[in-house]
């Protein structure tokens, strides 16, 4: 079976929509002959042509509003952000027409924005970061961030073929390294879904992301049996697959590559406060990145984003209670 | 005193016939006379929020509405109840939105100007200003790549034309040559700042020609019959390919911002002069009486005008109030699981 | 003893303050003669003059980005939001020139922005919503909410003098109805400390901004023995403050307006899981508005907004444990 | 090969003496040599990240920095290394951020031009295109509120120039009448785009007078002379009163956007013309020698530049890595308890 990386997984993903449905076109800034700053739309031009690949100036508040105003008339548009970084300058768009339209008039607006973001590739403060907690908590919107060549495939298909406007963060540290079985084109990935990626009894990693690689890690090397639930779909969040685990494993620890403060992990350990308490043995932990903008400087950035070790310390506290 | 008021040029309403003209005059009275119920029912405490009335510039949205085609699309603001009238929408759902019914456009979620009707093709107004404006330019990208001949508009004042929004879409409009129609409404003030502190120069066409490139043209927002004229020209070129255009509407904010606000800021003899002799309404009729058109008809048009929007009130007042238990319904199109 | 309005002690804070310091002028729209959507501003044009009460054209994220650049050259702005929902179209300049520029060079951008926010005034989707919850979080910002005639001056004093952008968001609901004794001109609210607002041994209610008045109306009535700790700060969070009252009363019922994923409770509840955890004899509650945008009509947004029936009840629920 | 570059006119140089244009030389080379060694230390791995360079730019940051007195204020985007060697930022400190020292400008927290030295009025560069445009507004309103006769001074693109916080800036800046001077830099690519896909019409001085009531002058780009005199003319404008201005400088992109592009999508006839024929620095260099320039005297400048950034960079290399524990330091200007 052929091989497909997480990168290659989301062309597909888009190459097999546009072939399947004539309303999706996608819409952003040298997303053409470019192919956009990572290639991740390379050659759809050639295929699809310059009527469903458009390039735009540079306006993302302009081309993600014209997003929403084609999917009014019953397109289904895919917006691409170049770094996740510059969706602070559509969050107006976002927060305003696409989050509340559908409640207030019920005019559906399909749009997917696509979101590179994360780090570890020494972008500094304005090209690594993580901004799907400016997103998770508000209603009408729904946050994805595929952290498998699969569900990179299909979580995109399934944004696309939702009616919600759906932010789909796309790992660019998992891009090029993540491999793994070609996608069938039948792939869907469920929104608000999470997903068991390991089962395991002592302790729960609830990860999203990049993170669910460093979670699969750290529960191979650890003694203690590690469950890994990869959230997925970071808004809304699956509260029954959260509290469900936790029942069977009674500690957590929960993974988040964003700052802190920032991020889902507040929401999922508010969640857990209020309604796994009793389920807990020991109280919830978090790994994340301290609150700071993403340095530039290797040896900072390292030390910013969360790490095995950290991950292991955090365990090894967990059970030692 | 209806009297005193000039009299649309009788060229451009030679343009016409009969018919025409007395779609825009109901269109205008219905506008005029919705508002002036919802003040009265606003003062009697029976409306909550606020009130924005479009006093002065019921030409402009009549106009407007009446030069799109049916699968045209619109997202109009809040000083064009007539462009909303024009596409079919009902005082009752008018006044439905007002009085927050459960069977009003929003159900009662959101109130005064800020709905729409998707089967008409009218977008839900929302405050941030500018925001429309990228939106529609996406709405008319949309009929171009499908080759459909439909055009979208919207409409902006002398305030929200500051708004990022608007280069963001008057840029992408032009560079992406799509079918829209941008109606700018230049009435003097944006709340309490006049034109001249909101832009250095005050021609909005000027700049949008100068700035962006595309063509635009001024007229007489006071005078139905010609924006009426400019703005269906406008349409057609855009619907004939021509990429997208504007049209500066001139005219004035006759009421204060909204209905807390008396306007005492605002040019009294400028005020006093379009309210006594450029009266869009009062222009119409003694153009129509001009041209030999029957008391008897024109009274008939105010009162049947006046009867519909009775009508609609009492119809929206029959609706009950929305039901606390169903507002998390439509948060999500596709709910999860 | 003079008595005064939440209104007029915001705009007493402003008067002492440009009185005080040349370096502080307003900036925003209609807040010269017209004195601002609310007349909170009123009157401060015939004393300071158009240089230091300055009206722009309708551009947020313009004149909150020329606030901070008139910070950087050593003046000290107040930018004024006709209503905080409009804090959406500024939101890229907050968090990228506001929250970054301290820590990525030096430069102290010292800007309150003054955001009038909060529902019961049938101010529908885009006049009515508690946006706080988009800022709390982001490394560089802090976020105030005053919930009392004193802090709403002491508060906006502090912010002024602070060296750091201040999100100060000023409830239009408390406007008018909140009355106290005039804060004299020495008045400091410390950024970054909650306040027990009443103490108690029952249970924590957790409360800011509007949500203080409900809090003390509820422990009021209650037969409990209810302790208020009203944040003020709402970011960064006052850690010891709400922990050592957790400890007295190992029990908590988190307050917000916001709805339930916006606002600051997740932030309060995730810290509260980790931390508190131990300090507890029962699950903490949270009571906030439902996850949707403000609503319009009188009967929704009555059932929206918290009420001290519900509150009640939440306690019994704690208590009943 | 140097001497196939079209001479500056001889008329502009004849303006200023010798030491002016030698200055410019000096920023230009210091410029280019110090981009030349940073592409060189990419290649080797040595700096992470992405390179953008100004080559066939130099002209205008060097001109524009010059153009600015002692206490104005600037905020230089990423082509314009030599306008912050104008102010008196050192080869070391440039060095020192692309290497992501702890002695460098931003201490490691950011990276390649993303990098601002207060004392020396320069503001660390946001990648977010268009939100220096206001900031610089703000610092101009500042400056005319004090009656301090400061100016202050920003850049953007072709590309930039479509963002909407461009139109909100340049309208603040017109309406309130501050002294700021926008440098525009039209040098035919955004990222991929060219210009004539960013905008209808690809005058940016017609477009900001047009649009927003700003003077604007264009000037050639390559020329660091004429581009001295006419940003120089504009800056005394603005310190003078007359409010904000604008310069468009056409020059050419010859690099790709960055270090991984190749910009095998540009007109290569077009790039070999500017690479070939319109080098700034060679432009200089042949006006210089034809107004009789000591050969000797201009090895020596090219020299002295080398060894300038030579040290510059020996130095930034003799500086320690950040260290980590420092991570949190300054998130707060105003640490809390
Ligand atoms: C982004 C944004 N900022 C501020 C406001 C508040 N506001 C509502 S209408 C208005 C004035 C608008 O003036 P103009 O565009 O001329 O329209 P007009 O009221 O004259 O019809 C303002 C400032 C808003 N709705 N949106
Ligand atoms: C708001 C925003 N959107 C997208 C980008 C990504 N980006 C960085 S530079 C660039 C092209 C800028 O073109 P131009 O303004 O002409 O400047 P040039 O690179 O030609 O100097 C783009 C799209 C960004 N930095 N900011
Ligand atoms: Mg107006
Ligand atoms: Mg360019």
């Amino acid at each position: 079976m052929a091989e497909s990386t997480y990168l290659e997984a989301i062309r597909a993903g888009m190459v097999d929509a546009m072939r399947d449905d004539q309303r999706v076109f996608l819409i952003g800034e040298d997303v053409g002959h470019f192919g956009g700053p990572f290639g991740v739309s390379k050659g759809l031009i050639d295929e699809f042509g310059a009527e469903r690949v458009i390039d735009t100036p540079i306006a993302e508040e302009g081309f993600i509003g014209a997003a929403f105003g084609a999917a009014w008339v019953g397109d289904r548009p895919i917006a691409e952000l170049q770094f996740a970084d510059f969706i602070s300058c559509a969050f107006d768009s976002i927060v305003t027409i696409g989050a509340k339209t559908h409640w207030r008039s019920g005019i559906a607006l399909p749009v997917v924005i696509r979101a590179p973001y994360g780090g570890g590739v020494r972008g500094g403060p304005f090209h690594s970061s993580c901004p799907e907690g400016f997103f998770a908590g508000t209603a009408g919107l729904k946050v994805v961030c595929p952290g498998t060549v699969e569900d990179a495939y299909g979580l995109l298909r399934s944004a696309i073929e939702d009616d919600d406007p759906v932010i789909y963060f796309e790992h660019k540290g998992l891009y090029r390294r993540l491999r793994g079985e070609q996608p069938s084109p039948e792939t869907r990935t469920p929104i608000g879904r999470a997903h068991i990626a390991r089962s395991g009894s002592d302790v729960t990693l609830i990860a999203y992301g990049a993170m669910v690689e460093l979670a699969l890690r750290v529960a191979d090397q650890s003694t203690a049996s590690c469950e890994v639930l990869d959230l997925r779909t970071v808004w809304p969040l699956d509260r029954e697959a959260i509290l469900s685990s936790l029942a069977r494993t009674s500690r957590v620890c929960v993974l988040q590559e964003a700052s802190e403060s920032l991020g889902v992990a507040g929401h999922v350990l508010s969640l857990i406060a209020r309604e796994g308490f009793e389920l807990l043995d020991a109280a919830p932990v978090l790994v994340a990145a301290p609150d700071t903008p993403v340095p530039f400087a290797p040896e900072l950035e390292d030390f910013y984003i969360p790490s095995v070790e950290r991950v292991e310390a955090e365990i090894a506290g967990l059970l030692g209670y | 005193m209806a009297t005193e008021h000039e009299a649309i040029p009788a060229e451009d309403s030679a343009l016409y016939g009969h018919e025409l003209r007395l779609e825009l005059l109901r269109l205008m009275l219905l506008h005029r006379l919705t508002e002036e119920r919802v003040m009265a029912l606003y003062r009697q405490g029976r409306i909550s929020g606020s009130v924005y009335t479009g006093r002065g510039q019921e030409a402009v949205g009549a106009a407007a509405g009446l030069a799109l085609g049916p699968d045209d699309v619109v997202a109009p603001l809040n000083r064009e109840l007539g462009c909303h009238y024009a596409r079919g929408v009902t005082p009752a759902q008018a006044f439905g939105n007002f009085l927050a019914k459960a069977n009003g456009p929003t159900r009662g979620r959101d109130g005064n100007m800020h709905f729409g009707v998707p089967a008409r093709g009218v977008f839900p107004l929302v405050s941030m200003l500018g925001d429309l404006c990228p939106l529609v330019v996406g709405a008319a990208l949309a009929f171009k790549r499908r080759r459909e001949p439909r055009v979208s508009m919207t409409f902006w004042g002398d305030g929200a034309m500051s708004v990022g929004d608007v280069h963001e879409g008057l840029n992408l409009a032009a560079v992406l040559h799509v079918p829209v129609v941008f109606v700018l409404q230049s009435n003097g003030y944006a709340y309490s700042t006049p034109t001249a502190r909101q832009m250095l120069n005050p021609s909005m066409a000027e700049r949008v020609t100068g700035g962006w490139g595309i063509p635009a043209e001024t007229i007489d927002g006071t005078d139905a019959i010609s924006s009426y004229t400019a703005i269906r020209a406008a349409v057609e070129r855009a619907r004939a390919g021509e990429g997208p255009q504007a049209v500066e509407c001139i005219s004035m904010r006759i009421d204060g911002h909204a209905a807390h606000d008396d306007g005492k800021y605002m040019d009294q003899d400028r005020r006093r002069e379009y309210l006594e002799r450029r009266d869009p309404i009062e222009r119409l009729l003694a153009r129509l009486r001009l041209d030999g058109a029957d008391d008897d008809d024109l009274a008939a048009a105010q009162s049947s005008a006046l009867a519909e929007v009775n009508a609609g009130l009492a119809e929206a007042e029959s609706w009950p109030a929305p039901d606390p238990a169903t507002l998390a319904d439509g948060v999500y199109a596709s709910p999860l699981g």
